[in-house]
């Protein structure tokens, strides 16, 4: 899984803005983050409230094989879409679809949220500890983060999946495996940040004044660090939210009969062609959601890091 | 003489600000013409508009006459034969003015086959003449480098080949030398005076710098605010300038006082020159430091300190200190002066225990600090205080000032609660600060305002030792004045022993009783401040003298003289 | 001399990642629950029989004993069983296949060829693509043409592989029926169909990687127009073209470059998503069949080949870099 | 349109046929194949035996290479067999019964095991005999007296042992040939094909075999002049060529059993669905209930389990309707088994009735249902719908459960394989691999295939059960061995160790010119014997 953003590597501690007064900013500058951001809203408030939704709409995930035609086929136009049926409903189990994408993005979102803040846990530590210490420490930290870089991880999800125990539960399973994956894209760019920052006089200040490691690390080195390690995670969320989506498709995410956006789709394609409304409410659910996270975290980029302004 | 270039009137802006206004001066042929005035007064905006190279945000207003053609509404055709055709221009940084991925040569041939029909071999050959014609040694091999493998003065002297390669009729030097060293700066000032003869070439010069002035200039443009608040004769300008800020800005002008090397003494026989407590190597360059004189109750002691850097894996090591001796007596100020990558930092890194000694030690107070430990290493902190060269990047910004100054306060707990803040204040109004700043964030500070507060944090806990490491060269000069005002009184009234670093010896004359000199990792020479100054016995020292100018032409003149004799 | 050095401790660096790599697979599909002898025992599968196989195939010994095993093949090759029927895996022999009958290598090779079609193509249009609208975003900026790059570019980037797969061969091959569904022509057969096979996956694939690389591209791009030296070579009186053509350019490449590594590198180890969904036998889905069937011999061989590509593309990479950028020359 | 058979015009020798697998290749080696009689391996390997089957008849045995179906004598122990007159291999050279041993022995050595094995455990009790390889030793309970007569010491008494010999090892291979392990790719072909060019993952290419002799080969008409193998399709891509039907692939027949979403397109497609050709009946489908585990072990809990899957429901999940899904089942022998009797012990509607197994678990002494139960399936295909389908059917009747798909390997490492598997209930399907009731009742159910990689998931061990099984695999008489099969299947129902679920029918779609695409009642594959293109 290669890197979708390639991220500016070092941004000028200068601008001592906070995030939501950037997120605020690019809110109000630009009408489509302020689409997106809505659209982040949205699906978070439809990942949080999906029983709420789901009993507004009157169904559950339970079978239902009354809303299918003799072909296995959702009864009715649309995949069946209709008032009982908001997105119709799952062909061969009757299933409501919208109770499907409801449930399945608090999946997405639980996964891509929690490996996120996993890798930029882990990330952070294992980041600023190697460009703060230096030394042996720091080219074992660079040398496994390419490693782990060059892996074919994929393999290594899908195998974990299937080595761990039917008892550990599956989005926790995903959140580690994905968070340990993560992090040495975010140790990356923290660890260049932090070395940068160790050679400002004012770090060196501190030490000289007697301040400790962690002194140093906690008041002169983590407030400089927040505005990439934000600027890192807004724009993981929406690759982790895909690599759960990519495992769930090839069959290694969460267990039936959980829903997932990946499971979901990976079974709605090849009815493509025979139900494509099947496909296409939860492919677009895990697009926008990706697109919408990505165009937000882009923003706030922009917005605390003045070098990369305008860059797109 | 008719005017080569003349500006009538220009205009720039950029959004809502108005960067430059109502400019016009004039250039003739052959005639050196130098622009002044601090930071931020559109001498640069100026120059870059002439040809056409601002960004395009700008919007640029009047006439640039060159030849009597309009420079601002020429065709993008033609305005490209004017660069680099009959106007060369050379940047202020020469490290980030040339591509780093293409040889010097590549660039330098580039720039005369962009003007002249000539086959690469030609344009090869004259870019190896003209490589020559700026002194640079073994230009053939030289063509084969890449920037990053020269020096600063080096690349300088390579982008004037370049800005010189179709033999302009104007060239335009903004700062060219702001980024060398003295004694590198007087070899460019000296490449350019020789250029202008040998090619009648006029130039713009472009300069905060009035030794540079002084020593090069026909001619002097002075601007403020974006506009000329006068210009004239460099004679006139110097000796009676009329408006009130040209003489606020000779006048914050800290020049060298010792009519240093008078009677250059060089029959230096033995290894070591002793003249009382002056001490000089005798061979240059030197292989070994001088060793201390005896002190009394030094607070700071450095013996037989040396740094080396690199080394093991990576391939090669640095001797960035070698066997440096040196010691500061209680309310003493020794001035470390050098060149560039001589050492100095080293030496203040190893004295504050940022930087591991190779070898020797450093004492503070009597304790050492690569030995000491836990709570003795605390104890030790407290005695020293820092101040460095860029005062935007010792402080925090993400922390307001006033919690920067209380940090060393607040971390030996020396006071507690509201003491601090108490504390606070009263550091903030000894270093003539509002305390009502104290909740601002460095950005929100002016730079002499910054480099206030960085001494407030120094002298927060009352240390015996204060290390200073160029801590007004990153300031202009008006500013720069007023912060070694107010360094010289705190001094006066704390009484602390001081390790101060500077490059610029006329800053070091106003502040030391005691100087050192390094050069490449020795300290070559060391002694009371006026006696190495005036009597300097180690030829590098003699040259750094001789190197820097002074605000004054005719004085400069004699300097230049003296100088080149040295040269030899 | 120098270089030589270098290369070695490349070398030996290369060394060490791939031992741990393949160490670590082989630890991780060893203790999964699952018994590699049973498709070689048959139905019914007798204990007896098992066993048998178990020790044909050299799964009889304590683990760390296969991993030696494994990796002394590498050096020695391997004979399973004993006789007239012995199974020769000669070296460098990276295991052996019971369920295919094949040597791992073997099976390898045969499909590198696809993969490397797959990502050779993509890479190149991507590439062009990628950094062409990028640099032209970048100098049009703020126009129509650069919001809609933009624009694209973004969607590209948000658009999961399979998705974007799946579309492609929906609409073009299936809907339409413009381009070939499936399957793969090698390219010494035939090179128009090879081509022609390969469209749709270069397409897909470049349109995902392009997106990442014009943006990158336009970023960098802004941010080198804004270096002095580009100041300095419009000084110098040369075409604009110029200018951005040679010396922007070639400082723009030098990131692109780095990531175009890591992308190319994992890329010719096999696209697991793009050749499953466009059904083409190259080593990503070989893994992903191995993964499938628990193939251990084929799971390290693969793991391998790919930790091995990944490390030889970087490789070669950081002396292109040392072209590109003297800075990064050995000196 | 009948069941197991689809329309179409008169088919006439030659023509090529396109075979269109989704798996990378295709086993020619008969020791290691696991091909039934009317599959892949029939084109190029005869066997003793063979099958003759058709749609809505019941499966009988014929011979193949023997001129009969063998003689039982000795209560079953000894089977003398009699190959035909002017055998020959594709090479010219006649085919002797040492060969037939010798295709048998070399089944037994490690390098070459994979395939079907019911014959070996007869032949070597305990694996004792480990081919011909290593020390060149004979298997000594097979005799060939002659180059015409083969005769096998059992070591007791088989009655199915003519249908045993109509598995893939009973092929002939030269005498001293096949020791590379590529034997597959370039077999000697004693069938009507033989392999002119083998690519594992691309294709194989079948000609014909010059010296192959219709007369001594009732089952194979043999049609197609050429018979094209391509191999590693995608499934999604060989329904939309075999649905588009131009070209080439009109002559192409589509291996693997057609997907739920396949069907879903081929129903709202009138010339493709006259091309779907979907068997009578099927694998049974089956959820095994561990009866050494937990509450299951008491046989009223399990009784429970019998109302409460809703059947229907399944049939939709697997295939869209119950047309194409397969009856609802009740027995554990599949229809078109000699012997099979129709009965259903716990009578309900096809939809369950979670009521009734509320109440039978409350009379258990569980009024609060059983939580917590792990449902293992496999992780491939169809298969995770159909337990979310279960899971669906037992939650609504009061039971919990998680579902634990599994792939094939791990399955079988972890259902099969282990001592104490960690499982309740197991989603599964069992196709015989003989049309005979034992292949039925024995893999599943007698004790000694408990672990050590037995079918017996349920872990059912009754020695009731066990010793009848013994007795009925014993009875030569195929009349009187089937009313012994029957009465287990009752007798076996009775414990509930398994809920049947259906008999899953097996759908297949062929180009418009490929004709006698026919489904027997047993087994539920096309039999490929048959195919021939309509010219
Ligand atoms: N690209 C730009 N956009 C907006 N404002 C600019 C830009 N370039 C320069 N300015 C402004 O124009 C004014 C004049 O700047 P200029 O660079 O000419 O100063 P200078 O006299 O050369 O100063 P220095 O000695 O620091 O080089 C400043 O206020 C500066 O902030
Ligand atoms: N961390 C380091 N690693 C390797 N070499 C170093 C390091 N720091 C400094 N050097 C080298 O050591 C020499 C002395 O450097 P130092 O910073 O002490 O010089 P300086 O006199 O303070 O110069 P400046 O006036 O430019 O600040 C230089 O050649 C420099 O390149
Ligand atoms: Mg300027
Ligand atoms: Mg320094």
């Amino acid at each position: 899984m290669s890197d979708p953003l390639p991220l500016g590597g070092e941004v000028t501690p200068g601008a001592a803005r906070s995030l939501p007064a950037a997120l605020w900013r690019a809110i109000r500058r630009d009408a489509w983050t302020l689409t997106c951001a809505i659209i982040v809203v949205a699906i978070v408030l439809l990942a949080v409230g999906a029983d709420l939704w789901v009993a507004i709409e009157g169904q559950d995930l339970n079978e239902n094989i009354e809303a299918l035609g003799p072909d296995g086929l959702p009864a009715g136009p649309l995949g069946g879409v209709s008032a009982d049926h908001w997105f119709g409903v799952q062909p061969l189990r009757g299933i409501d679809l919208f109770a499907l994408v409801a449930y399945g993005a608090r999946v997405s979102l639980l996964v891509g949220l929690g490996a996120t803040v996993l890798a930029t846990v882990l990330g952070v530590l294992i980041g600023a500890s190697a460009g703060y210490i230096g030394g042996w420490w720091d080219r074992v930290v660079s040398w496994a983060s390419d490693v782990m870089l060059g892996f074919p991880s994929l393999v290594f999800m899908i195998a974990l999946g299937a080595v761990a125990p039917i008892e550990f539960p599956r989005q926790l399973l995903l959140i580690v495996v994905l968070g340990i994956f993560g992090w040495p894209r975010v140790a990356r760019i923290v660890r260049a940040q932090v070395l940068s920052l160790s050679k400002r006089n004012f770090v060196s200040a501190s030490r000289v004044m007697g301040g400790g490691t962690w002194h140093v690390f906690t008041r002169q080195l983590l407030p400089n660090l927040w505005a990439p390690i934000i600027i890192v995670s807004s724009l993981t969320i929406p690759s982790m939210i895909g690599n759960e989506a990519a495992l769930s498709f090839l069959g290694a995410g969460v267990l039936p009969p959980t829903p997932s956006w990946g499971r979901t789709i990976s079974d709605a394609i090849d009815y493509f062609e025979t139900d494509p409304m099947y496909l296409i409410f939860p492919g677009l659910m895990l697009f926008l959601i990706t697109l919408a996270f990505n165009v937000v975290g882009d923003s706030i980029r922009d917005e605390l890091d003045p070098k990369s302004k305008g860059r797109g | 003489m008719t005017d080569l270039l003349e500006l009538h009137g220009v205009e720039v802006s950029f959004n809502s600000v108005h960067a430059v206004r109502s400019v016009s001066y004039s250039v003739a042929a052959g005639e050196v013409v130098a622009v002044v005035g601090e930071s931020g007064s559109g001498k640069t905006v100026t120059a870059m508009s002439l040809l056409g190279l601002l960004p395009t945000t700008a919007k640029v207003s009047g006439r640039a006459l060159l030849d009597g053609r309009d420079l601002y509404d020429m065709p993008p055709a033609d305005l490209r034969k004017v660069r680099g055709g009959a106007v060369g221009m050379v940047f202020q940084e020469p490290m980030s003015a040339l591509n780093p991925v293409f040889s010097v040569g590549d660039q330098l041939v580039e720039a005369i086959k962009a003007h002249q029909d000539l086959s690469t071999a030609d344009a090869r050959e004259r870019a190896i003449e003209l490589l020559d014609l700026v002194g640079l040694p073994e230009p053939a091999r030289r063509f084969r480098s890449y920037p990053h493998e020269l020096s600063g003065g080096q690349l300088q002297r390579i982008v004037i080949a370049m800005a010189v390669a179709n033999e302009p009729k104007l060239l335009i030097a903004d700062e060219p030398t702001t980024a060398l060293d003295v004694t590198v700066q007087a070899e460019i000032l000296e490449l350019l005076r020789d250029l202008r003869s040998r090619l009648r070439t006029a130039i713009l010069l472009i300069t905060h710098d009035m030794g540079v002035v002084a020593d090069l200039a026909d001619r002097v443009v002075v601007m403020y605010d974006g506009q000329v608040v006068e210009q004239g004769t460099v004679t006139e300008i110097f000796t009676a300038p009329r408006e009130k800020y040209t003489q606020e800005l000779l006048g914050s002008v800290i020049t060298l006082g010792a009519r240093a090397t008078e009677g250059v003494e060089r029959a230096l026989a033995s290894e070591l020159v002793v003249r009382e407590n002056h001490l000089a190597v005798s061979e240059h360059p030197a292989t070994s430091s001088v060793p201390d004189v005896p002190a009394v109750e030094p607070v700071l002691t450095v013996e037989d300190l040396t740094v080396v850097y690199g080394g093991r894996l990576r391939a090669i090591s640095v001797r960035a200190a070698d066997r440096v001796s040196l010691h500061v007596e209680p309310g003493e100020v020794l001035g470390l002066v050098g060149e560039s990558g001589s050492g100095k930092s080293t030496v203040a890194g190893a004295v504050t225990g940022l930087v591991k000694a190779t070898s020797g030690c450093v004492k503070v107070a009597g304790a050492d600090i690569a030995r000491v430990r836990g709570r003795a290493a605390k104890a030790l902190r407290r005695k020293i205080g820092v101040v460095f060269q860029d005062p935007l990047s010792s402080l925090n910004p993400r922390t307001p000032v006033g919690d920067s100054v209380a940090e060393p306060i607040r971390l030996h707990k020396a006071l507690n609660g509201s003491s601090v803040d108490k504390r606070v204040a009263e550091l903030l109004e000894s270093v003539q600060l509002s305390a009502s700043l104290r909740n601002r964030y460095p950005h929100e500070l002016s730079g002499g305002q910054r480099q206030r507060v960085c001494i407030a944090r120094a002298l927060a806990l009352n240390p015996d030792l204060l290390i200073a490491d160029e801590p007004t060269s990153a300031l202009d000069v008006s500013v720069q004045a007023k912060v070694l005002d107010l360094f010289r009184s705190l001094q006066e009234e704390y009484g602390f022993a001081c390790l101060f670093i500077s490059h610029d010896l006329a800053v070091i004359e106003q502040l030391a009783g005691r100087v050192a000199v390094m050069h490449r990792g020795h300290v070559v020479e060391q002694g009371p401040t006026n006696g190495v100054l005036a009597e300097p016995l180690h030829p590098y020292t003699q040259r750094l003298l001789a190197a820097a100018p002074v605000a004054d032409p005719e004085e400069q003149a004699r300097r230049r003289e003296v100088w080149r004799q040295l040269k030899v | 001399m120098r270089v030589v050095k270098f290369v070695a401790g490349r070398f030996a660096g290369m060394v060490v990642v791939l031992l741990i790599v393949s160490f670590i697979t082989f630890l991780v599909f060893y203790v999964l629950p699952s018994e590699p002898a049973q498709l070689a025992c048959g139905r019914p599968c007798s204990p007896q029989a098992l066993e048998l196989a178990r020790e044909f195939m050299g799964y009889n010994v304590p683990w760390y004993q296969q991993y030696f095993d494994f990796l002394g093949g590498i050096f020695t090759g391997r004979t399973f069983g004993s006789g007239p029927s012995a199974i020769h895996c000669p070296a460098p022999c990276f295991g052996y296949d019971f369920q295919n009958n094949a040597e791992v290598l073997d099976q390898i090779l045969d499909r590198v060829e696809v993969s490397f079609s797959v990502a050779i193509g993509a890479a190149i249009i991507w590439m062009v693509a990628g950094v062409g609208l990028g640099v032209l975003s970048a100098l049009k900026r703020g126009t129509p043409l650069d919001r809609i790059t933009m624009a694209v570019a973004m969607a590209g980037v948000s658009m999961p592989a399979y998705l974007a797969g799946m579309l492609g061969i929906t609409i073009f091959a299936f809907g339409l029926d413009v381009v070939p569904k499936n399957g793969y022509v090698p390219i010494g057969e035939d090179v128009v169909q090879w081509a022609w096979h390969l469209v749709t996956p270069w397409l897909v694939l470049a349109f995902l990687h392009a997106a990442i690389y014009a943006r990158l591209t336009r970023g960098q791009m802004l941010e080198t127009l804004g270096e002095d030296f580009i100041r300095t070579a419009r000084a110098k009186g040369l075409t604009e073209r110029r200018v951005v053509g040679r010396h922007a350019l070639r400082n723009v490449l030098l990131p692109v470059v780095t990531v175009f590594g890591v992308d190319l590198g994992l890329l010719l180890a096999g696209t697991v998503i793009t050749e499953r969904i466009f059904s083409m036998p190259g080593v990503g889905m070989l893994l992903v069949d191995s993964i499938r069937s628990l193939n251990l011999p084929i799971l390290l061989g693969v793991t391998l080949f790919a930790a091995l590509l990944v490390t030889v593309v970087n490789f070669l990479v950081d002396l292109f870099y040392g072209v590109l950028d003297p800075r990064a020359r050995l000196t | 349109k009948p069941a197991g058979q689809s329309g179409g015009g008169q088919v006439k020798a030659g023509g090529t046929l396109y075979l269109l697998s989704d798996s990378p290749t295709q086993q020619y080696d008969p020791a290691r194949s696991s091909s039934l009689v009317v599959t892949g391996l029939q084109f190029v390997h005869r066997r003793l035996t063979s099958w003759k089957v058709a749609p809505g008849q019941d499966t009988t045995i014929v011979p193949d290479l023997a001129t009969d179906t063998g003689k039982p004598s000795d209560g079953g122990k000894t089977w003398t067999f009699t190959l035909k007159d002017g055998l020959k291999y594709s090479d010219g050279t006649p085919i002797r019964s040492a060969d037939v041993k010798w295709g048998l022995e070399r089944s037994f050595a490690p390098a070459f095991s994979g395939g079907l094995a019911y014959h070996k455990d007869l032949l070597s009790p305990g694996l004792t005999y480990k081919g011909p390889f290593e020390g060149g030793q004979e298997l000594s309970s097979i005799e060939t007296p002659d180059d015409k007569t083969i005769i096998f010491k059992l070591a007791r008494p088989y009655g199915d042992w003519n249908w045993v010999a109509s598995t893939p090892a009973f092929a002939p291979v030269p005498k001293g040939k096949g020791a590379e392990a590529n034997y597959g790719e370039k077999p000697v072909a004693s069938g009507p094909y033989q392999i002119e060019k083998f690519e594992r993952g691309k294709e194989a290419v079948l000609v014909r075999n010059p010296n192959w002799d219709g007369k001594t080969d009732e089952t194979r008409p043999a049609f197609p002049d050429r018979v094209v193998w391509q191999f590693s399709q995608q499934t999604n891509v060989i329904s939309k060529r075999l649905i588009d039907d131009t070209g080439d692939d009109k002559n192409a027949f589509g291996t693997s059993f057609a997907s739920p979403a396949q069907l879903a397109q081929i129903q709202g497609n009138a010339s493709a669905k006259s091309r779907l050709v979907t068997s009578e009946s099927g694998a049974l489908a089956y959820l095994a209930l561990n009866t050494q585990r937990g509450k299951l072990a008491d046989v009223n809990v399990r009784k429970a389990f019998q109302y409460a899957i809703n059947k229907s429901a399944y049939q939709v999940a697997s295939a869209g309707n119950a047309q194409l899904a397969g009856d609802v089942a009740t027995t554990l022998i599949t229809p078109g088994l000699a012997g099979r009797e129709q009965f259903d012990l716990y009578q309900t509607k096809p939809e369950g009735d979670p009521n009734k197994t509320k109440e039978l678990l409350s009379a258990a002494g569980m009024p609060n249902g059983l939580d917590g139960l792990v449902l293992v399936s496999r992780a491939e295909n169809d298969w995770p719908r159909k337990a979310e389908s279960i899971q669906s059917s037992l939650a609504a009747a009061g039971i919990k459960v998680t579902i634990k798909p599994l792939d094939e390997e791990t399955f079988t490492a972890e259902v099969q394989n282990k001592e104490n598997p960690d499982y309740d209930l197991v989603l599964t399907s069992w196709q015989p691999d003989i049309p005979s009731a034992n292949a039925n009742i024995q893999p599943l159910f007698q004790s000694t295939e408990i672990g050590g990689g037995g079918y017996n998931v349920a872990r059912y061990n009754n020695p009731d059960v066990d010793r009848l099984i013994t007795e009925a695999q014993a009875t030569v008489d195929p009349a009187e061995a089937g009313k012994k099969w029957a009465e287990l299947d009752k007798k076996i129902m009775a414990d509930s160790p398994v809920v049947p679920l259906i008999y899953t029918r097996n759908s297949y779609l062929h180009g418009s010119a490929v004709g006698n695409v026919k489904i027997g009642r047993f087994p539920a594959y096309a039999d490929y014997r048959q195919f021939g293109i309509i010219q």
